[in-house]
């Protein structure tokens, strides 16, 4: 049947650009169609083709991490980049995937339901893999502390991941808060989910089989999220009037999440995995259904067709466009096998969830979808869902950055005297970028599931994936936006190179990197210019240390008028280790261990926290990064934590030695009696930011050996002292710090800025 | 004192897990004949006499609703 | 053979901890037997466990439409025949919706959720789930929970204190503004427990803050196989 | 299809902190003139026809509102 044209006669203008799509891209719809696409096919094409779903402009840059990708470092890929998320095999027969994406504006636009609902599409992601979820890392970025609408942002993003997280039953085990000014109207909310699976047991998402039954299960669909292609949803617009009636009220383009639906989802899926009745299976998020169809049919081998009318629908009066462009959530397609239909069905009954044959797999080479019994698309689906626009757009790497460079911290005043450096140490450990994360993460359950071993404020998060081997993954996520302002390679690798130190840190061995790129708008020539920088610099980065990037998530357009966000690349890296019981506590141990730093330190204060809080500057060069010596610092802690040597560590990072050493003693509730190496200035030594050092806290008994492994692997190390029976942090010759002053400066910032999160006043009525 | 009552819904295109969850439960119940819920929330406040309608659509718009996803409506008693 | 005691686990649509409870029943020797919601009968078990989580997504209020369940219905004829019963977090919630535990949980007074670990006071070491612990034993349990302000009305309140049946207190500060810093309370017969805090947390130093709550599953198995015996 | 609207209120000697919270934060927005606020549930039913004011009222105090801690009301619109 020929597809039921709309818009029939040349006249009839259709409003593509409205939709976002460019005049060229349109032409092509026109070419590859042989004719003016119907309403529902104009729409899919412009979601599909969205930069958020298409990646036209990044792609060209992120081909280069497949190309410095190398057999060696793909060994233990299970699954890469272009599935909904890498899968990794960590032992035992076990397989873990994860991912890491973006919910950045709707979470400006309502802060409790766009995280909230970030959290469950990067959730049923992982579900998409066919893996459980057992964990969830947020990395959240907001304009200044003090700023009057980070107090609106802030408090709601977080409610919403931990409202969502939460009630799903996920463990929330690490993530970041950062202040900027540069988010203040562009706040970024990124979710990263963790999962595993049986090697075995992994599902990928395609469509094969002439004659498989496509099911869509889980909520039904409404008219939420619709936003964008909203213009083509009205009734008006597709009766013989298009253009004329706009007024029609405007549809609210954010969704609300309904964590229970997804918890049931959760377990109804894995059941369905079980129970092998799944041949395919696709999440439906960005683009819905438009989505999941034409990417299902087009992974597959034949064609596909679908019946709009048997999706069931939340709205009555729904139109096609509207069906096929709903964003709601909490719901996921499969291909099932004929002969397993009644008992996919049962075991949907079973948990009360909703789901329906909406079509089937075709031996033809067209996604046909018809609706009222008239075809209202009848495209190729490859051309929807792959071959969408690529753009070479320009790159010019921006005049401004020599000025950047120019402009060095050595001219700003230094703390000397003893008395300022302790002043500078209690101001640092207050500010909003160290100080306690506390109001945030108490908001997380960190327990559910039963298998954290490690969560906030530990430097990775941890969990056991396997109660009788006690085999665990660690995972970390960092970025850091000044160092990339100043130079988006270096900047990157410092990000992928923190992380990697995070999990590291724990004993455990890092093995696989996501990515979430927070940019500004594409067309810049500038923002062009950090992104291939960041991709370039994450790559060769990964490639140093020879662990791949499974995958990722780009977030272009992230900007007030025309005032770019810092780039923000986020790394997320992943580590397994094969028994929990040897990680290594964030801290320094107990009383009786030394001190040791890792590392070597440099008067590296570009980006660093210290010009910032101090100063507002940002100038100069970020800190050298060293992949080798990270690597090497890595096989250090791997061993020390196999052999039971440290009882405690903690990286260098924001903040430098100072922090690190607050924070470790306030971790493990000791104190310490520490001496600065003579050779460094105290100010360098106490804060400067140089990468690839971290803090031990050693047990007398393995001094000789921990010594011995650093010198074999090249590793400098300075013994600064040792932890103390008093609760006291004493640095000799400068300062000496009480626990309790410290941890009250530490945590009392966020409180401060956003409420107390306990109770206010006490309950009077009934009291006796 | 006067009592304004506002009452918050979500908007009709907005989901309602809770009213949904509501409507499944009440057969369990025995509790039959009911097609539909939307849940939402009642505030009652209690004004001086010179709080003018414009003040009360604002603390209702600005404050007690969400207009991004909900729908309101201000009653004096 | 020696006596083994059975501990029943209900898992409802949105429960999240009955992994965590089942796992804290094993490691005190007994032996978990999973529960359906839709199950209206218990399978002969010595002691029922309501474990936390979000049972329906507490939608409307915390526990209320779990608390009209079958396995409820069964649970309430099971506590009237002296089986134990322990509602842990939203298990609390659903007892008191139930009415078999007095008072009701609420918003807590901060608005926000709380997760911390939590000092308690064990206030009565003399209830079929507590038998393990000292008088005044001062013990730290995760807590976890966002409508978790125990209230009841004053005369409830005294009768509670009066009796001995408030057995878990907070202790450092009150997490969420509880009625008399109230986290727990039992039944007049001391065979059914509700506390907001999460014992099953508790059972192991690698996943947990302590191994405090395990002595609650111990202290079951106690009465369970004490009363076999005696 | 008849509407009907059950409003769900804390009873009065219940502490309501997030009424409280709304009083602290009116005169933050500028907004003066309330001196209370309590914040309790709005439910609108769809029932059919047939449906009495006893099943109404089972609905409300049995599912809807918790008696431990809340008042009702019950209204046909
Ligand atoms: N938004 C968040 N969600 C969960 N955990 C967080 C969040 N922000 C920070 N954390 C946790 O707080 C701790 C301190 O964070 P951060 O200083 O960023 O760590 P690091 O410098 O080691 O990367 C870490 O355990 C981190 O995972
Ligand atoms: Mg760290």
């Amino acid at each position: 049947m020929q597809a039921r044209r709309v818009l029939t006669t040349p006249d009839d203008p259709q409003p593509y650009r409205e939709l976002g799509l460019a005049d060229d891209e349109y032409a092509r719809i026109l070419q590859i169609l042989g004719r003016a696409p119907t309403a529902a096919e104009l729409a899919m094409y412009s979601v599909m083709w969205s930069e958020h779903c298409s990646y036209k402009s990044s792609k060209v840059h992120l081909r280069y991490v497949g190309e410095t990708t190398t057999e060696a470092m793909r060994q233990r890929m299970l699954a890469g980049i272009g599935e909904n998320a890498g899968v990794v095999e960590v032992g035992d027969g076990w397989a873990v995937t994860f991912k890491i994406e973006s919910h950045n504006h709707p979470s400006y636009v309502e802060p409790y339901q766009g995280a909230a609902t970030g959290v469950g599409g990067i959730v049923r992601d992982i579900m998409a893999m066919g893996a459980r979820p057992i964990a969830i890392a947020d990395s959240l970025r907001f304009g200044l502390a003090d700023a009057a609408d980070t107090a609106r942002v802030l408090p709601g993003v977080v409610a919403g991941i931990g409202g969502y997280g939460n009630c799903l039953g996920l463990p929330t085990i690490g993530g970041e808060v950062v202040f900027d000014p540069s988010y203040a109207g562009n706040p970024l909310v990124n979710a990263l989910c963790v999962g595993v699976l049986r090697v075995a047991d992994l599902h990928l998402a395609h469509a094969s089989g002439t004659g498989n039954q496509i099911v869509l299960f889980g909520a039904r669909t409404g008219r939420d999220g619709i936003g964008g292609v909203s213009v083509l949803a009205s009734e008006s617009f597709s009766a013989s009037h298009p253009g004329q009636d706009r007024s029609r009220r405007k549809l609210p383009s954010v969704q609300v999440g309904d964590p229970f639906a997804e918890k049931v989802l959760i377990e109804c899926c894995l059941e369905l995995f079980n129970a092998g009745l799944v041949a395919g299976i696709q999440d439906l998020g960005g683009a819905g259904l438009s989505c999941v169809t034409s990417e299902l049919a087009s992974a597959g081998d034949g064609g596909m067709r679908v019946d709009l009318d048997a999706v069931p629908l939340r709205a009555p009066g729904m139109t096609p466009v509207e069906i096929l462009c709903s964003e709601s959530q909490e719901r996921m397609c499969a291909v099932v096998c004929p002969s397993d239909v009644d008992a996919f069905m049962a075991v949907c009954a079973k948990w009360d969830v909703t789901a329906t044959v909406i079509g089937e797999v075709t031996d033809g080479e067209r996604l046909v979808i018809t609706w009222h019994g008239e075809t209202v698309v009848d495209v190729p689906p490859r051309t929807v869902a792959h071959e969408g626009p690529v753009y070479h757009r320009p790159v010019q790497r921006p005049s401004t950055q020599d000025a950047m460079h120019a402009s060095t911290p050595d001219a700003l005043a230094r703390p000397s005297t003893p008395d300022a450096l302790r002043a500078t140490v209690l101001r640092m450990v207050a500010s909003p970028g160290l100080c306690s994360r506390a109001w945030v993460t108490d908001q997380y359950d960190r327990y559910v599931r039963g298998g954290t071993v490690l969560a906030q404020p530990s430097d990775a998060g941890m969990v056991r994936i396997d109660e009788i081997t006690q085999r665990g993954v660690a995972v970390a996520t960092d970025g850091n936006a000044r160092y990339c302002a100043l130079d988006p390679y270096v900047g990157t690798q410092l990000a992928l190179a923190e992380a990697y130190r995070n999990v590291a840190v724990t004993g455990a061995t890092p093995l696989a990197v996501t990515n979430c790129l927070n940019f500004g708008a594409p067309t810049d020539p500038g923002v062009m210019w950090q992104f291939e920088q960041a991709v370039r610099g994450l790559a060769d980065g990964c490639a140093a240390l020879g662990i791949p990037v499974t995958g990722g998530n780009v977030s272009f357009y992230n900007q007030t008028a025309d005032t770019a966000i810092l780039p923000t690349p986020v790394v997320g890296v992943l580590g397994v280790i094969d028994d929990v019981r040897r990680r290594i506590p964030t801290g320094l141990g107990g009383t009786g261990d030394t001190v040791w730093l890792l590392g070597e330190t440099r008067d590296e204060f570009g980006g660093s926290e210290w010009a910032h809080e101090m100063h507002g500057h940002l100038g100069g060069r970020p800190p050298v990064v060293d992949l080798a010596r990270e690597q090497a610092i890595g096989e250090v802690l791997a061993a020390a934590s196999r052999d039971g040597l440290v009882n405690g560590a903690h990286d260098l990072s924001d903040g430098g030695l100072a922090q690190a050493l607050v924070e470790a003693c306030l971790l493990s509730g000791v104190g310490a009696r520490v001496r600065l190496p003579s050779q460094v200035d105290p100010f360098v030594a106490l804060f400067s930011e140089s990468s690839a050092r971290v803090l031990l806290g050693v047990s007398g008994a393995c001094a000789h050996r921990v010594a011995q492994l650093c010198t074999d692997h090249g590793v400098t190390v300075t013994r600064l002292g040792e932890v103390s029976a008093a609760p006291v942090l004493e640095i000799a010759h400068i300062a000496s710090f009480t626990l309790d002053e410290l941890r009250a400066t530490w945590e009392r910032t966020l409180p401060s800025l956003f409420g107390t999160p306990y109770p206010p006043e006490r309950e009077s009525a009934g009291s006796t | 004192m006067p009592r304004v009552v506002v009452d918050v819904v979500p908007k009709p295109e907005i989901l309602d897990p809770q009213g949904q969850a509501i409507v499944r439960a009440l057969p369990r119940l025995g509790l039959h004949g009911v097609r539909d819920v939307r849940q939402g929330k009642h505030f009652e406040l209690d004004v001086e006499d010179d709080v003018d309608a414009e003040t009360l659509h604002r603390i209702a718009g600005e404050l007690l609703a969400n207009p991004v996803i909900e729908d309101w409506t201000v009653r004096r008693l | 053979m020696s006596a083994v005691c059975r501990i029943g686990v209900i898992t409802f649509p949105g429960t999240l901890d009955d992994v965590d409870a089942a796992r804290a029943v094993r490691r005190a020797g007994a032996q978990p037997v999973p529960l359906w919601h839709a199950d209206d009968d218990l399978h002969g078990v010595d002691a029922v466990v309501v474990p936390g989580g979000f049972s329906y997504g507490d939608y409307l209020r915390a526990g209320a439409i779990a608390a009209h369940q079958p396995v409820l219905r069964a649970v309430l004829d099971a506590a009237r025949r002296g089986t134990l019963v322990l509602g842990i977090c939203n298990g609390f919630q659903i007892l008191c919706e139930a009415g078999l535990l007095p008072g009701a949980l609420v918003r807590n007074a901060g608005l926000h959720f709380v997760c911390r670990d939590q000092r308690l006071r064990v206030e009565n070491p003399a209830t079929a789930w507590t038998g393990r612990y000292a008088p005044g034993a001062d013990i730290v349990v995760p807590l976890k929970s966002i409508e978790g302000r125990y209230v009841a009305d004053a005369s409830t309140l005294s009768e509670l204190e009066g009796d001995g049946r408030v057995v878990f207190r907070y202790l450092d500060g009150n997490p969420n503004g509880a009625m008399h810093d109230i986290a727990g309370i039992a039944s007049a017969d001391g065979r059914v427990l509700g506390l907001m805090p999460h014992p099953e947390h508790a059972i192991d130093p690698l996943t947990g803050p302590s191994t405090d709550g395990l002595d609650l599953f111990h202290s079951a198995v106690d009465t369970v196989l004490g009363s076999v015996r005696g």
